[in-house]
């Protein structure tokens, strides 16, 4: 019998987690994409205020996030988070069977009574991506390079076009998809082969590829915008407009909420009228100034757009919703 | 005097199986010594360890005094040894004279030289007399030739010793003749030779001693002067041979027809026009050719491994034209191959499996699918005991097997058959003189039980001393027909070099 | 020194080395990041086998990795290389879950037909790649690399269009749920593994069962060591091929199919594919040398491995991508013939090797 | 929309030219009769190390060197387990895509201390180079000059390779080992070193393969971006008959049907079926190579048996 008098400290390890326990599920690797990033990013900051213990899992692949639930619910968090629509199935099993956990789940919706249901109306800041696009194109081609043509872009590449339609009914609509996530080199062509058709903006939606799409328009000199976060000091003479949407400041306000015990089941959406998303200029400061391909004027017009969808004069119908 | 190489004691284990027995062998400049023994006595084995192939478990290899051991063939290369592989090692895409320079190619700078390699290898056939085209691809060459492209890559890497495993048994009579004369001559030129073969006649005309091997061990290292065919044949199978049995003559109904049966790929030259042929009850019949003549495919066309465009296949009357080749082996028909390892056998099944080739579905082996193993080893067994089949197990390997032995598997499996109509090719090549007195016993056994045997061979001898009639062919025709009585080895060696028929 | 001693470690000998060198070779990637090398893998042991759950998530995990094995073993014996077990699978998975939708009737039954629908369909796309080798010599090496692509694409626009769920966000490439009474059911209540795993280890108990003592499996095995020697015994070479690929594909079939039915009851875009279950099974089968029983084992440890990687990433500050590196190490080393010959010639000086 | 315009010729001899790069390289791995699926792996190490090295020496030049090296560096692992641990080509393969992944994921954090993707608005990718006299040319100078100098290393590349193979001493020697290993291990071939040369060519191909899609077509790294190119690499080289004309050709082919799928986006088919027509075009041109060439022995030569 040897070692057995050191065992001390490991147990004060225990004693002392009487901090809360969050656990942030991520339903694939942080990877390429900031939508994830920033919710971490926001978790984090909320956990270091109010004192929590964050513990951040990605999953590897689709049956990993229902494994990494359970063994979350297993191991005792007082909050566990989770996001998107691939999380749906498995948060369904495992918070039905496990009715006394608190769950979150961003940016999809899970009707049960122990999970809050985080979601955003993206389609609202696309119309007005599309809007500003419509008003600002010279050429009268605009055009958009997706991941993928699946249904979840709709919100996206649908409301677009019907912002892009609103401003300027005889614009062009392109519109491409990479076929994939994680491609910059493809959707860079597919950029480069709106432009040659005319297009003097094309937003991307690409996810990493997106960066593609940058590329080609300093290349190509056209215009462009970016998703998610402010992109647009990454080059501030094309990228003229990025697409808001605030992961880390609803992750933030879910753990918060928590902290706060305001907590409570139920759908909560956060459009352009609760700030959740938005565009540069238009519903949020830039640190870079506003290129003129755009203009002061454009942004004015688009701000009473704004202002009628946030006023509900203005509907912007979610496209996954008919 | 030196010798120009000694082998001590050489010793081979594959596991607890002794290959080799402490062997040994010496060989002079300018001699030939020939390396004979049955089936699975180790010839090659000892051989593969001379060309750094397989290690040694013990044993020493002088050369020219000097003591050596070679690790890879690269380490016997380099000492001058050459060997000729009965399995042909040849890039089939290459021509004769890149598969002959390969590894010492002429250069300039470091593009390979293709003009000056043929102008090289024309030089050296000529040098030998051992002509090859050199622009030729090496699959489009007669196995003689392929053969000649070997022996001349070894010279060209400048081998002063040259093994030639079993090198006659692939060839013509007519290719015999000039590959012994070859070997004469290389060894008046200086060259030691290794000669390993089964057929003794060679072995008295050429070599100028002889080792005997027998499981393995030494039976006899004696000089030509001092032996004779009898005498080595007893020192290999350690008996003497017997004279083959009686015929009985009998008059039987046909039990395979061919009519006007026409093969042809596309618009090429058809490779079997126009043949008819019968094979009656009790009777051998023999098929004699210069190889390429049709003869492969005639074998493939009657047991259905190849379609035909015209004509009729008839057993027992019984049309089997273009039928599979499960449905022909029902109506009647066993068949030994040509190629016991493209189509005798499978390498990587065991000696069970390749026996059980055929058997799989007949209803003494298999009850609702499945195999019933315990009476198809009794059976095969009963072959090993009968026809002396060495193997360590039924589990062994089929590519571990001698060639010899695989051999005699194959004919053990297609004779257990018990079919109405054998199909023979080749069927002693590279069978010891022991094994061959079985299996030519066992095919004259299935005549006189009033079966019916279809003998293909390229060995003259083979033929005759079996065939009651033998049919010559030529360019996919048969060109002649000749009763056993009257035939002589002249007559068929005219037709088959596409001469007319005399009258007899 | 005891000789029959050494020849029953023998076997023993090779995997273990091998395992050695994989986990060193993680433990110096774990020690990069700084992570206390032990404690790191006893977590990844944990995820793997660490109580009865992982344990049985584990085997959930190598479910369908057993079934896509088994069927590229199959063809591999038959001397076939069906590289499209990826594109049989997914097919087999839609084509399944569409059944579970609009056909009609439920429970026990229905799940059977379900089964039998999912492999049809990997069966029959398996055998449009056997079908253009044997009448028209396209090669199925490409063919079957190349049909995944379609296959993948072809079930993506399936449930991304006509037959999308409408219900709830509808914003994913997903079919709608299955009626629950035709799941499979869990094995344990509770736990992850459901009867798709007891059917995985049947068909792996029924192919060693046919290659053993079977006719038909002897005529698979011959026609793969040579297809000569197969044509000349009177095994009808195309038929048995055809077969062969029909059952590998359906297998494949069968594997998405069970996914469906006892892990996600829907078809989702791209489930099946993230993972790279197929090029897992693929290497199941390859280490195995094509046995049933071995595949079976080598796709439990494979599985472990990516369930003791979740295990690791949970429960360690070891990043996922370590892991990642940990599990492709090993399966470097597991595949690697190491041997007691290759170290003896390691210590001698000027060791050969080349030889025939 | 336009179907053909001259867009289409200069955006596929861009496209194509890591597969090209990456297929020659397969090319090479099947000459010595190793079946390397480990391409995609291999280009991913290419394109992760030439921004790396853009980023260390702030020269691109030097940062395709380095590409080419670590590419280099991890097929001598394919090739040290396959020849010397006698480990399976395909299992090695996967495993080195899979490690590949991992590993450049890693050091993208370690190094970069990003995730996801690297991008730096100030490096600078590889120059486009404007050819002499064709630039000048109307419509050949718009489709033929002004690429990456990796795109013209391709075809250049896949010039060298045939008179590798068919021209020279070493080349010759290579091309006997995948035509009959037995027969060039019993004639003293080194067998092993000129599986080392093919397989550490294919490393250099490979690594100029990733430098082109890091460099030349973007100038940034994302997790994974060969997205699938090593496998079409694949597709190409077996398609090839692994040949470098024959590769040229069926990789100008895909990229070819690949740019006129993305033009197709634009009319009423679903983009899935647009997205098939590569796929199924390569499937037809099988059909119609389907005498030619190895036939469907060589696919059973290379199972696992
Ligand atoms: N790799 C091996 N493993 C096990 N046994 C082997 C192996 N190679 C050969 N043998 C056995 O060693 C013995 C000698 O074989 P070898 O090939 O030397 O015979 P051989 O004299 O050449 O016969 P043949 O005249 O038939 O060619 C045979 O019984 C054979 O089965
Ligand atoms: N390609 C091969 N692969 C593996 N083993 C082989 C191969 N060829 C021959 N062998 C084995 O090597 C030994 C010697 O065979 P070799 O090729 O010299 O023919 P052989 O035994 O002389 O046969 P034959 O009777 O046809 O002349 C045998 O044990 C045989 O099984
Ligand atoms: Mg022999
Ligand atoms: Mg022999």
């Amino acid at each position: 019998g040897c070692g057995a008098n050191e065992t001390t400290n490991s147990a004060g390890d225990k004693t002392e987690g009487k901090a809360k326990k969050v656990a942030l599920i991520l339903p694939e690797k942080i990877g390429v994409n900031p939508f994830f990033q920033q919710m971490d990013e926001g978790a984090k900051k909320a956990a270091e205020e109010f004192g929590f213990e964050l513990k951040t899992i990605e999953s590897t692949d689709h049956t990993a996030i229902e494994e990494n639930l359970r063994v979350a619910v297993a191991e005792g968090y007082d909050l566990i988070i989770t996001s998107s629509f691939e999380a749906e199935d498995a948060l369904k099993k495992v918070a039905g069977e496990n009715p006394d956990q608190p769950f979150a789940i961003i940016d999809t919706t899970v009707d049960l009574p122990n999970v809050r249901s985080v979601n955003f109306r993206e389609h609202e800041a696309a119309y007005l991506l599309g809007a500003s696009a419509g008003l600002s194109t010279k050429t009268n081609t605009v055009g958009m390079v997706a991941a993928m043509d699946i249904p979840l872009l709709k919100k996206w590449t649908v409301a677009f076009e019907n912002g892009l339609h609103s401003t300027n009914p005889d614009a062009t609509f392109l519109v491409n998809y990479v076929g994939n996530f994680n491609d910059p080199a493809k959707a860079k062509e597919l950029a480069l082969l709106q432009a040659s058709q005319g297009a003097d903006f094309i937003a991307g939606a690409a996810a990493v590829g997106d960066l593609g799409v940058f590329e080609a328009a300093k290349e190509k000199g056209f215009y462009t915008a970016g998703q998610d976060v402010d992109r647009t000091e990454l080059d501030p003479d094309h990228i003229v407009l990025s697409q808001l949407k605030g992961t880390d400041a609803v992750a933030y306000e879910t753990i918060k909420a928590f902290a706060e015990g305001t907590y409570e089941a139920g759908v909560v959406a956060y459009g352009l009228k609760e700030e959740g998303v938005g565009l540069t200029y238009v519903t949020h400061e830039s640190a870079t100034p506003l290129n003129d391909f755009v203009g002061q004027e454009v942004v004015d017009q688009v701000k009473e757009i704004k202002d009628q969808i946030v006023n509900g004069e203005l509907e912007v119908p979610n496209p996954l919703e008919n | 005097m030196t010798y120009r190489l000694e082998m001590k004691e050489m010793t081979k284990m594959y596991g607890s199986f002794k290959a080799n027995d402490s062997i040994s062998l010496s060989l002079k400049a300018g001699e030939v010594h020939a390396v004979v023994g049955e089936n699975g006595a180790g010839k090659t084995t000892l051989m593969r360890m001379l060309y750094g192939m397989e290690q040694p478990t013990s044993g020493e290899i002088y050369i020219d005094g000097k003591l050596v051991s070679f690790a890879s063939p690269n380490d016997a290369i380099a000492n001058k040894i050459g060997m000729v592989h009965q399995h042909f090692m040849l890039f089939p895409d290459f021509t004769s004279a890149e598969n002959i320079v390969i590894g010492h190619e002429p250069k300039s700078g470091m593009f390979f030289n293709r003009t000056k390699a043929a102008e090289q290898v024309q030089a050296l056939g000529d040098h030998y007399q051992i002509p090859v085209r050199p622009n030729v691809k090496t699959a489009e060459c007669s196995v003689g030739e392929q053969q000649r492209i070997e022996i001349l890559k070894v010279l060209y890497q400048g081998a002063d010793i040259i093994i030639l495993d079993e090198p006659s048994a692939v060839l013509t009579p007519l290719e015999v003749k000039g590959l012994l004369k070859t070997i004469r001559q290389l060894a008046d030129q200086g060259k030691s030779i290794i000669l390993i073969t089964h057929k003794l006649r060679e072995v008295m005309e050429v070599a100028d001693s002889m080792t005997v091997l027998r499981n393995g061990k030494v039976t006899g290292a004696v000089s030509k002067k001092d032996t004779s065919v009898d005498e080595l044949a007893k020192l290999m199978v350690g008996r003497e041979l017997h004279e083959l049995s009686n015929r009985v003559q009998m008059k039987g109904e046909p039990i395979l027809e061919l009519r006007n049966v026409t093969v042809q790929e596309k618009t090429n030259k058809p490779l079997l026009d126009d043949v008819t042929l019968t094979v009656k009850r009790g009777e051998i019949v023999g098929i004699a050719g210069v190889s390429g003549n049709g003869q492969s495919e005639l074998l493939q066309a009657i047991s259905g491994l190849r379609s035909i465009q015209e004509g009729q296949l008839l057993i027992y009357g019984q049309d089997i034209t273009n039928q599979s080749v499960a449905s022909i082996r029902k109506a009647g028909l066993s068949h030994i191959p040509e190629d016991r390892y493209l189509w005798g056998a499978a390498k990587q099944a065991s000696v069970e499996e390749t026996a059980l080739m055929g058997y799989q579905r007949k209803p003494d082996y298999r009850s609702y699918s499945f195999l019933l193993k315990a009476p198809f080893r009794k059976l095969v067994n009963s072959w090993i005991d009968k026809f002396e089949i060495k193997t360590g197990s039924l589990d062994e390997q089929a590519g571990n097997l001698s060639g010899g032995n695989l051999q005699k598997l194959i004919v053990a499996r297609e004779l257990g058959q018990e079919t109405p109509l054998l199909i023979a090719a080749e069927p002693t090549r590279g069978v010891d003189i022991g094994a061959m007195e079985y299996i030519h016993e066992a095919l004259l056994e299935k005549r006189n039980k009033g079966e019916a045997v279809l003998l293909v061979s390229s060995e003259l001898s083979e033929i005759m001393s079996l065939s009651d009639r033998i049919l010559v062919m030529y360019e996919g025709k048969i060109v002649g027909e000749i009763n056993r009585s009257d035939a002589s080895e002249e007559a068929i060696s005219v037709l088959m070099a596409g001469g007319q028929q005399n009258e007899h | 020194m005891n000789t029959n001693f050494i020849r029953f470690l023998r076997p023993l000998f090779q995997p273990f080395v091998a395992i050695m060198i994989g986990l060193l070779t993680g433990a110096i990637a774990i020690s990069v990041v700084g992570e206390p090398v032990l404690a790191s893998y006893k977590e990844m042991w944990n995820g793997a086998f660490g109580n009865f759950y992982f344990f049985t998530s584990t085997l959930a995990r190598a479910t369908p990795i057993m079934l896509v094995g088994l069927g590229v073993a199959l063809a591999f014996r038959a001397g076939v290389f069906n590289l499209g077990a990826e594109g049989q699978m997914v097919l087999g998975a839609v084509s399944a879950a569409l059944a579970g939708v609009y056909l009609p009737g439920s429970g026990i039954g229905k799940t059977l037909l379900i089964l039998l629908v999912g492999m049809l369909a990997g069966g029959l796309w398996s055998l449009l790649a056997g079908w253009l080798e044997a009448k028209f010599k396209v090669q199925l090496l490409i063919s079957t690399l190349l049909l995944n692509y379609i296959a993948i694409l072809f079930a993506s626009y399936l449930v991304s269009d006509p037959f999308q769920d409408q219900s709830g966000s509808a914003a994913l490439a997903q079919t709608v749920m299955l009626d629950q009474s035709v799941w499979l059911p869990k094995l344990f209540q509770g736990m992850s593994v459901h009867w798709g795993f007891v059917i995985a280890i049947a068909a792996a108990l029924i192919m060693y069962v046919i290659f053993k003592t079977t006719s038909a499996g002897f005529e698979v095995k011959m026609l793969g060591f040579n297809p000569f020697f197969a044509s000349y015994g009177g095994i009808n070479k195309m038929k048995v091929m055809l077969v062969s690929m029909f059952i590998s594909g359906a297998l494949s079939g069968l594997a998405g199919t069970v996914e469906v039915l006892g892990t996600q009851y829907r078809f989702v875009d791209g489930a099946l594919t993230g993972p790279g279950l197929a090029w897992t099974g693929l290497m199941a089968t390859l280490l195995a040398n094509s046995h049933p029983i071995g595949t079976a084992i080598t796709s439990i440890f494979l599985a472990a491995l990516e369930t003791g990687a979740m295990g690791m990433e949970r429960n360690t500050q070891v990043p996922l991508e370590v892991s990642s590196i940990i599990q492709s190490v090993l399966i470097l080393f597991i595949s690697a013939k190491i041997t007691l010959k290759w170290w003896k010639r390691k210590k001698k000086a000027g060791g050969s090797h080349g030889t025939l | 929309m336009e179907l053909f315009d001259l867009t289409l010729i200069s955006s596929t001899l861009r496209m194509v030219t890591p597969i090209l790069l990456a297929a020659l390289g397969g090319a090479l791995c099947a000459r010595v009769g190793l079946f390397n699926v480990g391409l995609e792996g291999l280009v991913l190490i290419g394109a992760f190390s030439a921004i790396v090295g853009n980023h260390l020496t702030g020269s691109v030049f030097l940062a395709v060197g380095f590409a080419a090296i670590m590419s280099l560096v991890f097929s001598m692992l394919f090739a040290y387990m396959t020849i010397h641990l006698k480990a399976n080509d395909i299992v090695v393969g996967v495993a080195i895509n899979f490690l590949a992944l991992g590993l450049t994921t890693f050091a993208l954090r370690t190094i970069f201390d990003v995730k996801g993707a690297y991008y730096d608005k100030d490096m600078k990718g590889l120059p486009k180079w404007d050819i002499p006299v064709i630039e000048n040319i109307p419509v050949l100078g718009e489709l033929l000059s002004g690429h990456s100098p990796l795109v013209y290393v391709s075809f250049l590349a896949a010039i060298l390779l045939y008179v590798f193979l068919y021209r020279t001493v070493t080349g010759f020697r290579v091309l006997s080992i995948g035509m009959n290993q037995v027969a060039a291990k019993s004639i003293g071939l080194k067998v092993g070193a000129l599986q080392y040369l093919a397989i550490g060519l294919c490393g250099v191909l490979c690594g100029l393969a990733g430098a082109q899609l890091s460099l030349g077509q973007v100038t940034l790294f994302s997790e994974g971006m060969t997205a699938g190119r090593g496998f079409i690499a694949l597709v190409a080289m077996m398609l090839g008959q692994s040949h470098p004309i024959g590769i040229v050709g069926s990789s100008l082919l895909f990229g070819f049907m690949d740019a006129i799928s993305i033009r197709l986006q634009g009319f009423s088919l679903p983009t899935q079926f647009t997205q098939m027509l590569p796929y199924v075009i390569t499937i037809f041109a099988m059909f119609l190579l389907r005498d030619r060439g190895m036939g469907s022995q060589h696919g059973n030569q290379q199972s696992g048996r």
